[in-house]
């Protein structure tokens, strides 16, 4: 029914299908709609938040999305400023993964924030020594330069290609696109640092305090370096689970290859870094403030030392050490675990950050503050979830996203396939030879 | 059909842009954060002109001042009087927060009249007219049937205007049964009254003594006039005064004092009389005051020597010997040393035995009306009424002895014994109580053994209250007279309790009344007039103000200036003189009382195999556990190892616990004699094993939701036990045991 | 974010973070309005000689 | 199925004449465009303002010449300071009543007031246009008393108004437009025409008198101030606020 | 106008009189408006701009002991003049350094609610409005209209009653001074005190009691020289202006964080 606005050349599943499918993702979305409402009219009291955990999930929520988003301004990075083109293939997806993370944050800072409505004044009333307005502005700008990003691809839907404006402007957006990438880059780069600012500028939370370079703790550096790592792991894992959905082989080897090697020895770099800063803080910071590892990391029901080794041992060298072997990259199943553990760890990294900091007592006669979150955070955490599969599943069917697909899966006709869904894709490609040609 | 699609799209794409060049969305980002900045539900304050009121505070007997801010007719803050002579500008947690009395929720907010059944909480508003006609109709019948004397009156003090104009009330009308309620200061007064015949309050020299030995009186945790007793302990700490805390647990006093002693509860007495033991074995007492001053010392003498040595007191009390004998020198060695006693805030009286051993002791180093030491502070007498003309009615019921047996044969020198009350009513032996009026107090949570006072008070036909607030007992009246709040109304304060010298204090109207309530004084007047006759004639006022103004005379100016009178030419008599005995000495032991009775000590109830704990109550100043319950600033200031949710927490000690196989926070089901319930349990080193100690003040059923139903008032786990002489309740806690539920 | 905003403060801070900011926010700006504008005039002229 | 064929009879309509009807279309679609573009920046204009804000009469109308005329020194006489240093604002019934014990004159106004008000003992609901939100602490006698201001500077020539004017009020924000200022776009002509922070923050920083400055002014800054004058007037701080964050006076000054 | 030394205020707590009665908490919740709920007796959410600690020593029966520790905001100095761990964090200038009086503000309007400055707070003096104000029927009557009432979604703390410095101004600026005595302009809670625990001036001024008491050392950030008196979490160089005395030993050392076996208290400044 819909195969008019399906790309060419490309098999998709019945229109029947996709729409039970996105009722199913959408039932999830409406949930976490409603809980986002609930938190919004009553207030925050709707959460499990309280003063000793001010930042919770949400904020955590937050940072990982970016981190794993920043998969979008590396290999946009490698594509467009050192002009790898093997990534041609995934680059789409990955600005698409960018931009669904990106928007999910946003979001979810609109309703972390206990009044919403006054949201505005991080702009306008700038605190340019607040990391978090740094965060806030290149936030912004960077989701605008994603959009941009994302904006030919749309272009690209068959039905709207046909108007010669948009026809045009696609076309000459991916003339300067280079121009917009660095952009995005520069912003990445203080955004993804600034997140990691957040944490380490608190000087009265050793746990998250850090010293640095001028007015930069090294957790700004170490943030923006793994979000670099890991995000393309996570754009690997999500094509790796679309090609496992879809059933089909939907990115060149020599992509993933490529990505997955490069990541590979950028994680192994960041755990190093990582593994130095911490032995430094463990060595030199905390102690100058009275407090030592296991003050960190004891008499609490969760946060045992278990969760750093956990986070830099298994989430940190392992995954680095599969990736940077031609062996590791090769074998598929390596490869899968490496890119979750690669994910997992950004995760726990960025939960160790916020959480954990809140967890954390600091004055001697003060007690470690637990936490659960509420049905709504949860419901609003995977709001965000439901609403980029929908994304994924809508882009995926309409847009070119992966150009090599239909040269990866050439349609052959069998006469068991003769379905409608191919049918007039079929004949339609005949009418529309002139306007493609 | 395109073309319309096309062009309606650049529509709206032109619509954004001018929208986007116009004021509308961006002044509407604006006002919106504007909006929330005033939202209509957030409350805006009314300014005005800011005023001050001088008044004094009367939430609990300390008598502080105060000064409430106003703006224009709304009191906004209640601040401690600077420059009065009991607090100086501090307040306590409680009279802090009075404004949350005056405007809250638990007021009662017109005449109320029961409809349905008691306690049911239904009620009717009637006029002032109305209430009145009824109590006196009520009491007319009751008068005419000659059973005047089944009135009872249960007061909170007996000092002051409006407790006397109760009493003349019921001498005109023909009854014996005003009862005050209980506290340390009934031992007291008896102790005084047996050793030194005086009919007084104790007043304790505190400022001026240099060794102070508590025997688990709560200094700073509400002990006598709470604000004065906190200035002390700071004085104490600034001239360097030995303060020793003698108690089971580790309470603020004692973790504030310079040496905290803990001792098995309930043999207090018995140390004392150790203490006095060492002092006279080595001679160590003041012969001056022995000598001259006292009587029956070597009876008394011999008594203590062989009874109380130092080490049979040591098995009694858990204290070792040496540590018994070395506090004896200390506080016999130091020039002005002062023991007091009465159990944390001292809210029940004790056994008399105690507080005369205790006297005793401060007899041993003479202190006995002596810079720093202990005086008799009689009540300083400026009400003059005229004398009451008693009909035969009256005369007839007066006649009748008391319910409470308070001055029969049997407690001859006890003059109220409010504990006796519910036992008295429940049996019916004497005579049934067909009216019971109460005012400034609240009987029904603040008595121990709860259910036997409700079985008691259900018995009662008729129940009238007089409080403001909707507490335990107004929630189970008939008939509920409002009185005005304490800062809607005129009131004297009379010297509270362990102030050295006489002061009264005056409570003033700051606000206007909030609502239809009335001056209980007023409302007195007006049923004696209704009645009529020789009671209408003996309240001859137009009204409680006319009759406080003239009773208080020339008094009167300088109270409304400075909000209180002290007597500047006040002397304390010299000793010879104090002394009102038939020796006119200080008797040690006196043949009326059966010799050494009064110091003999009392059990309590509970037998040690089914109940192998023991339960004690302790009291804390931000738990209110008197007439007023906590308003909701105090009760929010209560920490969550006492009170989380509504689950109250016991104290155990770790090596207890163990034992008893719990641990912190779990919840366990404590059961006495008296009563069960469920606990929660709190892990505290500063208590002795084998002691369970639970808070007083919580467990309120009525007042309003931010207090009723949290925790539970101990008083349903705690029965009275008789003292032999004074008949006063003498119970200090009671066998507990605890298991896992 | 502005001169003008009460926080405003000239110093290297403020210089510097929203010089950046603007800056960025500049070549993004440019950037998009010559593709559109270019779009437009390509799209009149009609020719769609390029492939992608 | 139907639904599809027509996207197809649609989108398969011949593609030769596509360009014909774009050009012919583009026209149209420009049309389209202004039309919206001048549509909403009248509403945005003209139509919003009318529609944000409600009128409001004053319960009575109020001469302040006739009143000046009475009283000795101009608006302190009603409009004082009490001995606390704070600020009377509107009068109060009984200040009224010194004069007022019975009806002076027969105008409506003063009619209804006694009978409204004075005879019932009734506040007057006075609209204050001048009123700030809760969160602002102004002091009037900082502003007067110590840095001798005139009342005409922030309030107007409103004591020489012979009437009340209309009291506007903000639908949203429920409060008086003489804060926001007449003219929606938020410019002003005189001193007293808009009562932001802004315009307090304006007047500050012109007179430094209000604050104590702390830190030294070096020439280098001297010199950047100046051009900083020149880019953006009024901007620049000549020294430094006691706010940290601002440089300018600390929050608490006018925040409460 | 002529340049004036700027102010230093600051309370010094003396934790022997302190009986943990909680007078200054209510006085404190009276005086500033702040609002109350059914159940208050998770602390987490209980607002409370001055909490009353309660310390032990940890030693068994019967050699326990026990401290209570008023704990209002510290309105730290912070590493350099003017920047506590809060101020610089908040990202829209809700809460500011005012370099004249020392005392760190919180302007609730300008709030957003982001909570930035409350994890980055070591002492938990800041507290999160996560419900609306509400007073029973009537009660809003004693709400003083000198503190605007916070509303549902901001973040507060304690302000040193600064409007009662407001008013103290505006008083002496009707009497033709400029100048507040030490006694003009006192919080809520040290005037409540019934321990007069609680002292309050300005810490720049010889002939305060507060100077007096804990004789500040300028060179380091006020750090005290008495040797009794201490603040807390001293090595995080957050510098409060809030000072504590106490004559037990293990009080003083609750007030920081020590490494094991770090046998005596050696103040070390933390460079940031």
């Amino acid at each position: 029914m819909d195969s008019a606005l399906i790309p060419r050349g490309v098999k998709r599943c019945p229109l029947w299908q996709f729409i039970l499918f996105i009722c199913v993702v959408g039932a999830v979305l409406l949930w976490g709609v409603y809980a986002m409402l609930l938190c919004w009219i009553k207030g925050l009291n709707q959460t499990n938040m309280n003063d000793y955990y001010g930042f919770a999930i949400w904020i955590w929520a937050d940072l990982t999305v970016i981190a794993v988003g920043g998969g979008a301004f590396f290999s946009g990075l490698l594509r467009y400023i050192f002009g790898k083109d093997e990534l041609k293939s995934i680059i789409n997806y990955a600005v698409l993964i960018g931009f669904i993370c990106y928007s999910s944050a946003l979001l979810v800072l609109a309703y972390d924030i206990g009044q919403p409505l006054r949201g505005w004044f991080i702009f306008w009333h700038a605190n340019v020594h607040s990391m978090l307005t740094e965060v806030a502005f290149c936030l912004s700008c960077y989701f605008g330069v994603l959009t941009i990003e994302f904006i030919p691809l749309i272009l690209e839907n068959r039905q709207i290609d046909r108007v010669p404006f948009f026809h045009h402007l696609s076309h000459n957006m991916h003339e300067i696109m280079g121009v917009f990438a660095a952009t995005g880059v520069f912003l990445s780069f203080f955004h993804q640092g600034s997140l990691g600012g957040v944490a380490g500028v608190l000087f009265g939370r050793p746990f998250a305090y850090r010293e640095g370079l001028f007015i930069w703790p090294w957790t700004f550096f170490l943030f923006t370096w793994s979000a670099a790592a890991c995000g393309p792991c996570f754009t690997l894992l999500i094509t790796k689970i679309t090609e496992a959905v879809t059933r089909k082989k939907l990115v060149k080897d020599d992509a993933v290859e490529l990505l997955a090697k490069i990541s590979g020895w950028m994680i192994l770099t960041y755990i190093i870094a990582k593994t130095i800063d911490t032995w430094w803080w463990l060595t030199v910071t905390a102690p100058s403030m009275g407090q030592t590892l296991m003050d960190f990391y004891s008499n609490n029901p969760l946060y045992g030392i278990w969760f750093l080794i956990l986070e830099i041992v298994i989430c940190g060298f392992v995954p680095a050490a599969i990736l940077i072997t031609k062996k590791g990259r090769k074998n598929s199943v390596a490869l899968w675990i490496a890119v979750i553990l690669a994910v997992v760890g950004v995760c726990i990294n960025r939960w160790a950050m916020v959480l954990q900091v809140m967890a954390v007592p600091v004055m001697s006669f003060d007690y470690w503050a637990m936490y659960f979150p509420s049905w709504q955070e949860i419901a609003t955490t995977i709001l965000p979830v439901a609403y980029g599969i929908i994304l994924v599943g809508l882009a995926h069917r309409y847009l070119p996203v992966f150009p090599d697909e239909s040269e990866l899966n050439p349609i052959e006709t069998l006469p068991a396939e003769e379905e409608e869904a191919v049918e007039p894709s079929v004949d339609l490609e005949q009418e529309l030879k002139p306007a493609e040609a | 059909m395109k073309i319309g699609r096309r062009s309606f799209l650049s529509f709206l794409l032109g619509g954004a842009a001018g929208t986007a060049l116009s004021p509308l969305p961006w002044k509407l980002m604006d006002d919106s954060s504007i909006w929330t900045q005033m939202w209509p539900w957030t409350p805006v304050p009314e300014d005005g002109e800011a005023s001050y009121v001088n008044s004094s505070c009367t939430l609990c007997p300390g008598g502080c001042g105060i000064t409430v801010r106003k703006i224009d007719d709304r009191a906004v803050k209640i601040e401690g009087m600077k420059g009065h002579p009991i607090n100086n500008g501090g307040l306590c947690i409680l009279g802090l927060s009075g404004l949350q009395l005056l405007y809250g929720p638990t007021r009662v907010q017109t005449p109320l009249k029961r409809v349905g059944k008691r306690g049911q909480g239904r009620w009717e508003k009637i006029s002032w007219k109305d209430a009145v006609s009824e109590v006196a109709e009520t009491l007319g019948d009751l008068r005419e049937k000659g059973q005047s004397h089944t009135v009872g009156f249960i007061s909170g003090s007996d000092r002051g205007t409006v407790p006397r104009l109760f009493e003349r009330f019921l001498t005109v009308y023909g009854s014996p049964n005003l009862i005050r309620t209980p506290s340390i200061i009934d031992s007291y007064e008896l102790a005084l009254h047996l050793m030194q015949g005086a009919q007084a309050l104790p007043g304790f020299d505190f400022e001026n003594a240099n060794f102070i030995l508590s025997f688990g009186s709560g200094i700073v945790d509400g002990w006598g006039s709470p604000v004065r007793m906190f200035r002390a302990n700071s004085v104490w700490r600034d001239t360097g005064v030995k303060v020793i805390q003698i108690e089971p647990r580790l309470s603020n006093t004692a973790a504030k004092s310079d040496k905290w002693i803990p001792i098995n509860p309930g043999t207090e007495a018995a140390l004392a009389l150790g203490i006095a033991h060492v002092i006279i074995s080595e001679s160590l007492y003041n012969y001056n005051f022995i000598d001259n001053y006292s009587s029956g010392f070597g009876d008394w003498k011999r008594f203590v020597l062989d009874k109380y040595g130092p080490d049979s007191v040591a098995t009694i009390t858990g204290i070792d010997s040496t540590t018994i004998i070395a506090l004896a020198l200390s506080f016999a060695r130091a020039s002005k040393p002062l023991a007091i006693c009465g159990r944390g805030q001292g809210t029940t009286p004790g056994s008399l035995n105690e507080c005369t051993a205790v006297h005793a002791l401060n007899a041993l180093v003479g202190n006995i009306n002596k810079h720093g030491g202990i005086f008799a502070v009689a009540e300083p007498d400026y009400i003059n009424w005229p004398e009451v003309e008693m009909d035969a009615k009256a005369a007839a019921g007066m006649q009748k002895d008391r319910l409470d047996d308070a001055g029969s044969k049997k407690y001859p020198f006890s003059r109220y014994l409010l504990n006796r009350l519910p036992e008295a009513i429940n049996s019916g032996k004497k005579y049934p109580l067909e009216t019971l009026f109460v005012a400034g107090a609240n009987p029904l949570y603040t008595m121990s053994d709860s259910k036997t006072v409700k079985k008691a008070f259900d018995k009662v036909p008729f129940i009238v209250s007089f409080s403001s607030y909707m507490d335990e007992t107004a929630y189970n009246a008939d008939l509920i007279l409002p009185n005005h709040n304490y800062l809607e109304r005129y009131e004297d304060i009379p010297t509270p309790a362990g102030m050295p010298k006489p002061v009264i204090g005056l409570s003033r109207p700051v606000v206007e009344p909030q609502f239809n309530t009335k001056h209980t004084g007023d409302v007195i007047i007006l049923i004696a007039k209704a009645l009529g006759g020789s009671i209408g004639d003996s309240f001859a006022w137009d009204s409680y103000d006319a009759c406080l103004k003239e009773t208080l005379g020339y008094k009167w100016q300088v109270m409304i200036e400075k909000g209180f009178w002290s007597y500047p030419d006040f002397v304390t008599q010299p000793r010879e003189e104090s002394f009102d005995t038939v020796s006119g000495k200080f008797e040690f032991a006196r043949k009326e009382t059966g010799f050494m009775k009064q110091f003999k000590p009392v059990r309590i109830e509970g037998d040690k195999t089914n109940y192998p704990l023991l339960l004690i109550p302790y009291d804390s100043i931000r738990l209110a556990n008197d007439v007023i319950g906590d308003p909701p600033f105090v009760i929010k200031t209560v920490d969550d190892t006492v009170l989380k949710g509504t689950d109250v927490f016991i104290e155990l000690n770790p090596k207890t616990a163990g034992e008893q196989g719990l641990s912190e926070g779990q919840i366990a089901m404590l059961s006495t004699p008296v009563g069960k319930t469920k606990v929660k349990v709190h892990l505290y080193d500063g208590i002795m094993p084998g002691i369970v100690a639970l808070p007083r003040g919580l467990g309120h059923t009525a007042y309003d939701e931010y207090l009723a139903g949290k925790g539970i008032n101990f008083n349903e786990l705690i029965g009275p036990v008789e003292d032999p002489v004074s008949g006063l309740d003498a119970a200090w806690g009671i066998r507990v045991k605890l298991a896992k539920a | 974010m502005f001169p003008f905003n009460f926080e405003w403060i000239w110093d290297m801070g403020h210089v510097v973070f929203m010089g950046g900011l603007w800056y960025a926010l500049t070549i993004l700006g440019i950037g998009m309005t010559y593709c559109i504008i270019k779009a437009a005039i390509d799209a009149c002229r009609g020719n769609d000689e390029h492939h992608h | 199925m139907e639904d599809a064929g027509g996207e197809g009879g649609a989108t398969s309509s011949p593609e030769i004449n596509t360009k014909e009807q774009d050009k012919g279309s583009a026209g149209l679609i420009i049309l389209f465009f202004i039309v919206g573009l001048f549509a909403s920046i009248i509403l945005g204009w003209i139509i919003f303002p009318k529609l944000l804000y409600s009128k409001k009469k004053q319960p009575i109308d109020f001469n302040h010449v006739l009143h000046m005329a009475e009283v000795e020194d101009g608006c302190e006489s009603c409009h004082f300071f009490r001995e606390d240093g704070t600020y009377s604002g509107v009068p109060k019934l009984d200040q009224c009543i010194d004069c007022h014990e019975d009806i002076l004159g027969d105008s409506p106004d003063e009619i209804k007031f006694f009978e409204e008000y004075v005879s019932k003992g009734r506040e007057v609901p006075w609209l204050v246009y001048s009123r700030q939100p809760d969160c602002v602490f102004f002091s009037h006698v900082a502003h007067v008393k110590v840095a001798g201001m005139d009342c005409v500077t922030c309030h107007g020539h409103i004591g020489e108004s012979e009437s009340l004017k209309i009291y506007e009020e903000n639908r949203v924000t429920g409060y008086s437009r003489d804060i926001w200022g007449k003219s929606i776009a938020g410019f002003k002509k005189n001193t007293w025409d808009r009562m932001k922070m802004d315009d307090c923050a304006e007047c500050h920083r012109k007179t430094t008198a209000n604050i104590e400055r702390t830190g030294v002014k070096t020439p280098t800054k001297r010199l950047i101030d100046h051009l900083v004058d020149l880019v953006s007037p009024g901007t620049s701080m000549s020294e430094k606020g006691s706010s940290v964050q601002t440089e300018r006076g600390a929050c608490f000054v006018c925040h409460k | 106008m002529k340049h004036k030394k700027a102010k230093k205020y600051g309370m010094v707590i003396d934790l022997d009189k302190c009986t943990g009665c909680g007078s200054c908490m209510v006085a404190c919740m009276a005086e500033n408006n702040v609002p109350f709920r059914k159940d208050e007796s998770n602390k987490l959410l209980s607002i409370t701009w001055l909490r009353v600690y309660k310390l032990t020593n940890g030693k068994p029966f019967p050699n326990t002991d026990i401290c209570y520790l008023p704990r209002p905001c510290m309105h730290c100095e912070g590493q350099h003049e003017g920047h506590p761990p809060c101020v610089s964090v908040c990202p829209a200038v809700a809460t500011d350094y005012n370099s004249e009086t020392g005392i760190v503000s919180q302007v609730y309007t300008r709030c957003f609610g982001c909570r930035y400055c409350m994890a980055s707070c070591p002492y938990k003096a800041r507290y999160f409005n996560w419900w609306d104000p509400v007073w029973p029927d009537g009660m809003e009557k004693y709400l003083s209209p000198n503190v605007s009432p916070r509303m549902r979604g901001v973040v507060e703390k304690c302000s040193f009653c600064f409007h009662r410095y407001q008013l103290a101004k505006e008083k002496a600026f009707m009497e033709g001074r400029r100048e507040l005595k030490e006694d003009e302009y006192q919080t809520a809670c040290t005037q409540a005190c019934p321990a007069g625990a609680i002292t309050f001036g300005d810490l720049n001024n010889p002939n305060h009691a507060v100077y007096r008491m804990v004789k500040p050392d300028p060179k380091h950030h006020g750090r005290p020289t008495n040797p009794n008196a201490f603040r807390l979490l001293e090595r995080l160089g957050t510098n409060p202006k809030v000072y504590y005395l106490s004559s037990r030993e293990w009080v003083r050392r609750a007030g920081d964080n020590y490494l094991e076996n770090e046998a005596k208290i050696k103040k070390t400044v933390h460079q940031g």
